[in-house]
Formats: structure tokens, sequence, C-alpha cells
């Protein structure tokens, strides 16, 4: 599929998706609340996009964005989606019932950046201890006695 | 010529002629049981020392090579910070069974010592059911090692535990049909009596087939009643981290240490017993100047000689293979050596009835 | 058929123990196969890669000169602060100002040995020795000051 | 003398009907590093697993974001430390491609043959490590005498045995050693001659086969769900080799087979890594003759910086598919790194593939999945 088929695809599935395709890869840029049902579509639909190879999320100072990088073992090809989350109150809902993998990515950009996943079966901390205070990889993490500033 | 049936008889005499034969039997008691102790002092040194020594040849590696010449004293080194170290005992285990665990190992090792013909005449007790003694008194090891992980409350050293009850029930079985087969073989139970029958040629070699298979079973079975690797279920490192004896420490754990290869060499010198004819030179047929050569080897190096090359046969399985799953433990046992030690002991009952042995 | 696969399963079975037993009995029995090496008794016959990273050195000539400026690239390297360098200002004959460094401290328990520092260096002014064995008993003498006291920088190196 | 509440009382610590539950680990002989298994049993079999991570995590993420993209790539080293050289390639490669820098072919193939090399050393240690999982300690030995020999040339050239830090973006941090032709080809000798006694002592041994076949079942769907790559995958026939999916460096020119297995189990994840270091060692047969003469390093600029936008790269690690994903702001450090690290996802699987097995079970499953523990905390 070249990318102008891809976009015409995902605009009917996600009508208000912004697309960027300055980098390697089709960003696609959807709502929070629009973001699991294209997923499912990606996953189940013609785009048969089975494999979620890197799930994370990036603090902009001003918003969170959920990237999900997706590739299909048969096609091989890959897109990239993203949502923005509001910083204060980041909600999503899951995709680990799309891909199991998502299950313990989630769980980690859960604890490092707070960001909410609905639905999640199992949302607590992996790596951090339970009592663990703040989301270290956001950008206005501060911690003066773990973190040393050279 | 030099040999220790000699000593016995003259320290008998010695004794009866001085004391009262009741006291002069408490004193030889009293001689046994230092024997026996020291006997096992020094037989853990050296199988300790061996172990390592055969493990480290076989994984391209020197081996303790520093304390003492050749890495001799390695282990008495070992020993002394043994003793030295605390015995720690759980908070929450059950401390009565906690600390008898290791002596009751212990005990049953130095029991199994009684029957056991360590040279011509030099036997301890020649009871007339030396075999069926020895597999009986064999079992109770068991005892002492669930007692061990029960006693621990811990979850490993449970488990551990459970697992060495099944397996060493199990392999009780075909270890008893390996030995029964010499049994049959002779004609009788007495140690003393097995090890004349061979006279003119070792069981493994007058026996042949049933007698090669037996000694096989045996070899396998004794492995795992003695949870040496592969079949080292009761303590898998890598699974139970050290199984039944996780919690002990010190010279409780020392105990347990000793007592796997105080049993080692038992089940070993009774291998060599059955199947090698104990002390008995290596005799063939009529060859009289070969065999009067050999009657010159005094009997307890021939005893300890095949000893240890049983002892070596098992510490070359353990450093070579990997260890078993515990339900392929048990279909081992039960699907394989189970159903052979029966045929193999038909076998040996069609033999002897014939007269097909030599 | 039951029986021959059954006889078949312990043939094999044993045979590829026995194979497993040769190999290992082979290497009993053969001590020239023997690999290991034994440190720290071989301490003088034993070579070390003149690559190998262990520790940052300043090597002086036999003038007690070394060709640091000071110039702090190997600070900036450095992806974990290992290296300080405090610079001095010294006046030539001639009475010119020049900076110069007073000292290069180097904190070996920081040290990553990424040979990022060599890398940057212009002057090649320091190096990676192949010195292993760092154990001391007090934590602060990991830190060393690389260059000899009473050591200046060589003529002609800017 | 014997009170029997002294231990009854303790029951109420267990979980329902009886269920067992013990942590394995973080220190454990079977974990091999840090890692820390909440396993709940019934008797022998394993109901539930349920990892603890974060023993060693050191946040390397945040930490990259402080560092410049030279200084970057020696922190990758400490991720997944058997395939370091690797990490350290995947990074280099992800500056290279966001700043077009070209590489000189010298330095391509000096990478691709030391990724190799690594590749095998990995795979080596995993051998015996996994071998000493199940019980048997002797070859791990073996294994080690072998990955010796690849570790003196990593510090004959690298000058370090393991976290090498040998490139830096643009090529290699200094020239290859003159002897390294000659050690190589003296290593390819040397384990094609030795590589038979990995058959006779484990491969065909009948303990070691029934220890693992059947064992830690996974199918191919599951594997891609789960995310697996590498051998993982590739056991359950799931073709995921980066290095012929989307070749990087020299891997175009050279012959190799991708390993694949169908069977899924730890069985056939161990034949696939067994394979595949025969599958390396064509690969550096090819090109150790044909190293080109020439720069080693290409003409980069003293201050790099990336240009704004996102990149990503991958490559294959000795565990699977390692990527990099780096958001620049066009500042000399990075504004946000993730690292999708192999183990992470190899590991997410081992509850789905254990459940049911017994606890030895556990240890084939968990050895053949060839976790590395700083590579999943990061």
């Amino acid at each position: 599929m070249t990318n102008e088929e891809i976009k015409e695809y995902i605009t009917t599935l996600a009508p208000a998706a912004t697309y960027d395709e300055t980098g390697e890869w089709l960003n696609i840029l959807v709502t929070a609340e629009e973001l699991q049902p294209l997923m499912l579509a990606l996953r189940n639909g013609k785009m048969q996009m089975n494999y979620l190879f890197c799930l994370t999320c990036v603090d902009f100072k001003t918003h969170l964005t959920m990237v999900y990088h997706l590739s299909a073992t048969t096609h091989r090809q890959s897109i990239v989606i993203k949502a923005n989350l509001n910083r204060e109150q980041p909600v999503i809902e899951t995709v680990c019932d799309i891909w199991r993998t998502a299950e313990f990515l989630e769980r980690e950009v859960f604890e490092m950046f707070g960001v909410h996943f609905t639905n999640h079966p199992d949302l607590r901390k992996l790596i951090l201890e339970d009592d663990f205070k703040g989301y270290p990889l956001r950008k206005d993490f501060e911690d003066p006695i773990n973190m040393i500033k050279l | 010529m030099f040999s220790l049936e000699g000593i016995t008889t003259n320290v008998q005499d010695w004794l009866l002629m001085k004391f009262n034969p009741t006291m002069a039997l408490a004193i030889e008691c009293v001689i046994v049981i230092l024997l026996s102790i020291s006997l096992f002092a020094i037989l853990g040194l050296v199988l300790v020392l061996m172990e390592r020594k055969v493990a480290a040849h076989i994984q391209i590696r020197l081996g303790p090579n520093r304390v003492g010449p050749g890495g001799m004293f390695q282990t008495v080194a070992d020993t002394l910070k043994l003793i030295m170290k605390e015995g720690l005992t759980p908070d929450k285990a059950d401390k009565f069974l906690f600390n008898l665990a290791p002596f009751v190992v212990m005990m049953v090792g130095m029991l199994l010592l009684a029957p056991i013909a360590f040279a011509k005449n030099f036997q301890i007790w020649d009871i007339n059911i030396g075999v069926l003694y020895i597999s009986s008194v064999s079992s109770l090891s068991v005892i002492g090692i669930l007692m061990a992980g029960w006693a621990s409350n811990n979850k490993y050293s449970l488990l551990g535990a459970m697992r060495s009850g099944a397996q060493i029930v199990s392999y009780e079985l075909s270890a008893g049909f390996a030995v029964l087969t010499i049994v049959v073989l002779t004609g009788s139970l007495q140690i003393s009596e097995i090890i004349n029958a061979q006279q003119n040629g070792w069981w493994i070699f007058k026996g042949h087939i049933p007698a090669v298979i037996a000694f096989v079973l045996y070899i396998i079975a004794v492995t795992a009643e003695t949870n040496r690797a592969p079949f080292d279920l009761a303590e898998a490192e890598s699974e139970l981290t050290a199984g039944f004896h996780t919690e002990y420490s010190g010279m409780r754990f020392a105990l347990f240490f000793l007592a796997e290869y105080i049993n080692i060499f038992i089940v070993c010198a009774i291998g060599a017993t059955l199947f090698f004819g104990g002390w008995m030179p290596l005799h063939i047929g009529n060859w009289e100047a070969f065999n009067h050569l050999m009657d010159y080897i005094p009997s307890s190096v021939w005893f300890m000689g095949k000893t240890f090359f049983l002892i070596f046969l098992i510490m070359w399985f353990r450093w070579t293979f990997p260890r078993l799953r515990v339900d392929q433990l048990l279909n081992l046992e039960w699907k394989y050596l189970l159903p052979i030690s029966l045929f193999n002991l038909l076998l040996v009952a069609v033999i002897t009835i014939l007269g097909w042995h030599f | 058929m039951f029986l021959k696969e059954y006889i078949t399963d312990v043939v094999t079975g044993v045979t590829s123990l026995l194979k497993g037993m040769r190999k290992t009995g082979y290497y009993f029995t053969h001590p020239k196969e023997i690999i290991t090496e034994q440190y720290p008794d071989n301490r003088a016959t034993l070579l070390m890669s003149d690559r190998f990273k262990g520790e940052v050195v300043m090597p002086h000539d036999a003038n007690n000169e070394h060709t640091c400026t000071g110039c702090t690239a190997c600070e900036l390297a450095c992806p974990n602060g290992t290296i300080k360098v405090v610079t001095k200002f010294e006046t030539s004959p001639e009475g010119k100002k020049k900076k110069a460094i007073d000292a290069l401290v180097y904190r070996l328990e920081l040290c990553t040995m990424c040979n990022l520092c060599i890398v940057a260096c212009p002057s090649d002014a320091i190096k990676m020795a192949p010195n292993f064995e760092h154990s001391v008993f007090d934590r602060t003498k990991l830190t060393k000051v690389l260059n000899q006291p009473g050591s200046k920088i060589r003529e002609g190196i800017e | 003398m014997y009170n029997q509440t002294e231990i009854i009382k303790d029951t109420s610590e267990l979980g329902a009907d009886g269920e067992l539950v013990i942590n394995m680990g973080p220190q454990h002989p079977a974990t091999h590093g840090v890692l820390h298994l909440v396993v709940t049993l019934n008797g022998e079999t394993i109901k539930k697993i349920e990892p603890h991570l974060g023993y060693i995590h050191r946040s390397i993420e945040k930490m990259c974001e402080s560092l410049t993209y030279r200084q970057f790539i020696y922190v990758t080293s400490r991720m997944d430390y058997l395939s370091s050289h690797i990490n350290n390639l995947g990074c280099a490669l992800l500056v290279e491609k966001g700043m077009q820098i070209e590489v000189p072919d010298r330095a391509k193939y000096v990478r691709v043959i030391l990724s190799e090399l690594t590749r095998i050393a990995s795979h080596e240690l995993w051998l015996g490590a996994m071998a000493m999982d199940l019980g048997a300690f002797t070859p791990f030995f073996y294994a080690f005498r072998e990955r010796e020999m690849i570790t003196d040339i990593m510090e004959d050239t690298c000058g370090a045995r393991l976290t090498m830090n040998y490139i830096v973006p643009g090529g290699l941090m200094y020239d290859l050693h003159p002897d390294f032709q000659k050690k190589v080809k003296a290593f390819i000798t040397q384990f094609k001659s030795k590589v038979t006694e990995y058959e006779d002592l484990v491969t065909n041994n009948v303990i070691f086969q029934s220890r693992t076949k059947g064992v830690g079942i996974l199918s191919a769907e599951d594997a891609i769900s789960y995310g697996c790559t590498g051998p993982v995958a590739r056991a359950s026939g799931v073709s995921c080799d980066i290095r012929k999916i989307y070749p990087y460096e020299v891997y175009d020119k050279v012959q190799f087979d991708e390993v694949l297995e169908t069977a899924g189990d730890s069985f056939a994840r161990y034949m696939v890594r067994v394979k595949e270091m025969n599958q390396s060692i064509r690969i550096i047969e090819q090109l150790i003759d044909n190293i080109p003469e020439g720069d080693f390093v290409g003409k980069t600029k003293n201050v790099l910086k990336l240009p704004k936008g996102e990149f990503y790269t991958r490559v294959e690690t000795a565990r699977g598919e390692f990527g990099v994903y780096v958001v620049s702001e066009g500042g000399t450090t990075p504004h946000r790194i993730k690292f999708r690290s192999p183990g992470f996802s190899n590991l997410s699987v081992l509850n789905h593939i254990s459940v049911g097995s017994k606890i030895g079970d556990l240890m084939a499953s968990m050895g053949t999945l060839d976790l590395v523990i700083p590579d999943i905390d990061r």
C-alpha cells in the first residue's frame, strides 16, 4: 500500500487524523478517543498490522504524546500512530487486548509518564517500587537524591 | 604378610586375655565406633577433594591447588571454615526436627557400615541377612531428608524434600531388584558368602548378561538414591536453590554434605562387593601363577580400588549429564528400570536354575 | 511395534549418554587441554593487550614534561564527569601569560573506560594504560592527579 | 517439646486452595541476575508467573537525554551487555542516518564482523548457562573456552572484553589490530573443530532432549502478538531477522540463511541459536579476507546535532530486534530516547509459555528465552 492509500483508508476510520510524511514512516496523529477503534481496525482489517514493535510516550512539556510503531509480518509496512494526551490527566484506552506485548509496555509507560490506560487488566508499577512518587521520564521530574547533575 | 585380619585377631585375643568377655565386647564396640567415625571424617575429606578434582579435570580446569601440595588440604580448610561458622536455625523452623535431621541422615550412613567387608575377614558384623539389612536401612535416609525439608519451614526445602521422598522410595525398588540378582546367583544373603562365591571370578564376569544388566541398573538406581546428578532433584541447584538443605549452615550443613559422600561410598562399596567381589582379588579360572600374583596385593587395596572406581563412575555421571525433570525421573523408574529389573530377575532365575553361569 | 520402539528408545538413549561420557572422559584423561590461567602466579608472564582500556594515564617524558595544554576537550567529552581540568595562568620568561594545567583530576571510580577522552584529546596528552589491578583500601585513593608534581608542558605544544 | 502450631499458623500465608507462592529471585541461581519471579505453584505445577523488575533499573533512557550523540553510545553497552557491540552499532546507525554521515566501507565490514563475533560470544555464553540451568555443569566451561577466544579478539581490537564502545558515529574509534584477521581465522578453525562437542554433550543427549522438547511451546501468532523477536520468534517459525528484512551495513552483500524452526518449543529455540552460530561463522568467513583498505572513520563534524524530527533504527542483536527511537529537537542531546529492547518483550511471554508446566520446565523455557536482565530493566 502506498502512503496515499493508507491515508485514505485511515481517514475512513478516523476522520480527525492528521498526517506527517517527513520522517521515515507515515506518522498519523489521532485523538485519544478514536485511537483504540482505529488500532482494532488496523490489526484485524485489511492492513493486518499484527506486530506492535514499539510503544512509548514522549513528554513535549506542553503535552504527552503516545507513540505506537506498527508493522505487519506479511507485507512489512510500518506506520506510526500518535495520540496527544493532556499532561495533567493523561488517559487513553489500552491496546493490550489487541497486542499482548502492550501489557508490559503500557505498564512501563504508566509508571514512567503517569499515563492511565483504561481497561488495562493489571495496571501496576512494573519497574519502580510501589510507593515511588513522581513520573521519572517526564521532563520536569526532579530527584535530588538519586539523580546526579554533572 | 601384613593383613588387617591379623590385627583384629591379635586385638581380640589380647582383649579377651585381659578382660572378661562382656568388657572385651564393650571395648571392641568403642574401638569400632571410633574407627568408623574417623573413617567418616577421612572419607569425607578425601571424597570431597576427589570430586572437586574430577570435576575440574573434566571441565578443563585445575581444581583446588593452593592449599597444600596440589590442594590436598583444601577440604581440611573447608571443614575448618564450616566448623567455625554459626549454625543458624530459622526463626519459624521446627527447631527440634531441624536440628535432628542431619544426625538422622548421618546415622543411617553409619549403620550401613556394619556389614561391609573392608578386607579379608575385616568386617564389623557379618550378619546373615547382610543384603537385606543394607537395603532396609538405606531407605531410612529419606526420613532425615523429609525431616529437614519439612522442619526448615521454607518452600524450596519442602519441595526438595517431597521430590526426594518420591525419588528414593521408587528407586529403592530397582536397586533392590539389582541386588536380588546377585542374591539369586549366590544363594545367600550373607556378605561374606557372596564374596566367597566370587573366589574363581567376579559375578559381573561369571553372571554375564543378567549381572551386567543388574550392575547398570544398580548404578543408576543408587545414583538416584544418593541424590546425585543427574538425579539431584532434591537439591536441584538451579530450580530449588539448594533443596532440602537450603536453610542449613555451618556444621549441620557439613553433616548433610558429608552424609552425601558417605552414602556414595557405601553404595559403591556394596556395588563392589556384589558385582566385583569385594576384597576378592581378580582370579581367572585356572591361571595359577596369575591368581597367585594377584593374591599378593592386599585385600583392602582391592576393596578400596574397586570402590573408588565406582565412585569415579558416579562422579563422571554427575559432571556429564543434565538433570532430569521430576516426572521424567519417575517415568524412568517405573517405565524403564522396573520392567527391565523384573525381566532381569526372571532371566537370572532361569540361568541359575539351568546352571548357565560360570 | 511397541517392544521394538521400547528397545530402540533405550539403546539410543544409552548411546547418547555414552557419547557424552566419552567426551568428558577424553578431557579427564588429557590434562593438556586445561585452560586455567593461574593468576596471580602468572603475573610475570601475563600479556595484556596493548590496547586494553584499564585506566587513563598521562605519559611524561624523561624531563618530566607532558603535552597537555589544559584545553578541557577531555572534560567535555567525558560522559560521567570523570575528568576535571584545573587550569592556572603561567607567566613565561618573556612576561607573556599562558594558560596551563594545574591539575588533571581523574576519578577512576566514575570512569567507564569508554575512551572518548583519548579520542577527543588534540595533543595526545592522555592515553589508556593496560593496568587492571585497581583495588585499593581507601576510596579516596581512586581520585588521581594525572600530571606529576613539578611537571610542565613540553615546548612547542599549543 | 514439639509444638505443631508453630508451623501450622503459617498456612495463612499460602494462596488459595493450597497454592504455594514462591519468590524465585532476585537472588536465585537460575535467573542469571536480579530477575524476580513470583511463581504461584500447585505442587510442582506452575499456575502463574509474575515478573517483578527494576532491581537494576538505571533509567538509561533518562540518562541519555543529558548526553550528547557521541556520548550516549557507550551507555547502551550497559544494557544488553552480551551484545554490547550490536547495541552500539544500532545507536551509531541512528546518528548516521539522522545526519547523513558517510561511513567508509572498511568500517562497515569491521562492524559486521565484530557484530557476528559478538553474536557467537553471546550464544556461547547462553549455551553454557542454559546447560547449567538444566543441571549439566560441564558444557559451560567448554563453551567459555571458545568464547574466551572471542573476548581476546575483542580485547586486542577494541580494548575491552565486554563493553567495547568501539563504534563512533561515522565509523570506528580506531583501526583494526594487525593480528585481527589471523586471530579470527584461528577462532573459526577452533570453533569448527569443537562444535561437535556440544552435539555430543548437549544436543543429542537424551536427557537434554526430553527436558526441552515440547516444553514452553510458543505459537507463531503468540510470538508476534507478544512482540517476540530474535531466536525466540524464529523458533516458532516467524521470519523476523532484521539482517534479512531491513539489511544494514553489508548484510545485503553476504550469503547467509535465516534459521527458522517450526516447533516453537525450548528445543527449537536451542537449535535456532546453535545453527545461528554456524551462520555467523559463515558471514565472518565471507568478509574476513575482503576487508577493504581505507579510512576507518568518515568525516564528521565536531559537534553532532541531529535535525529536528524523529528517527528509528533497528538492528538484530543476539536476542532479537533492538530498536532505538529518538525524538530530536535539533539540539546536541536527544529530547527523548526509547530503546526497544528485545529482552523486555521476550520476558513478557514467560508466563504464557510456562503455565501448566513443572518447575523444571520453567528453567528450560527461561533459559531458552535468553534473558539478560539489564536489557530488560534498562
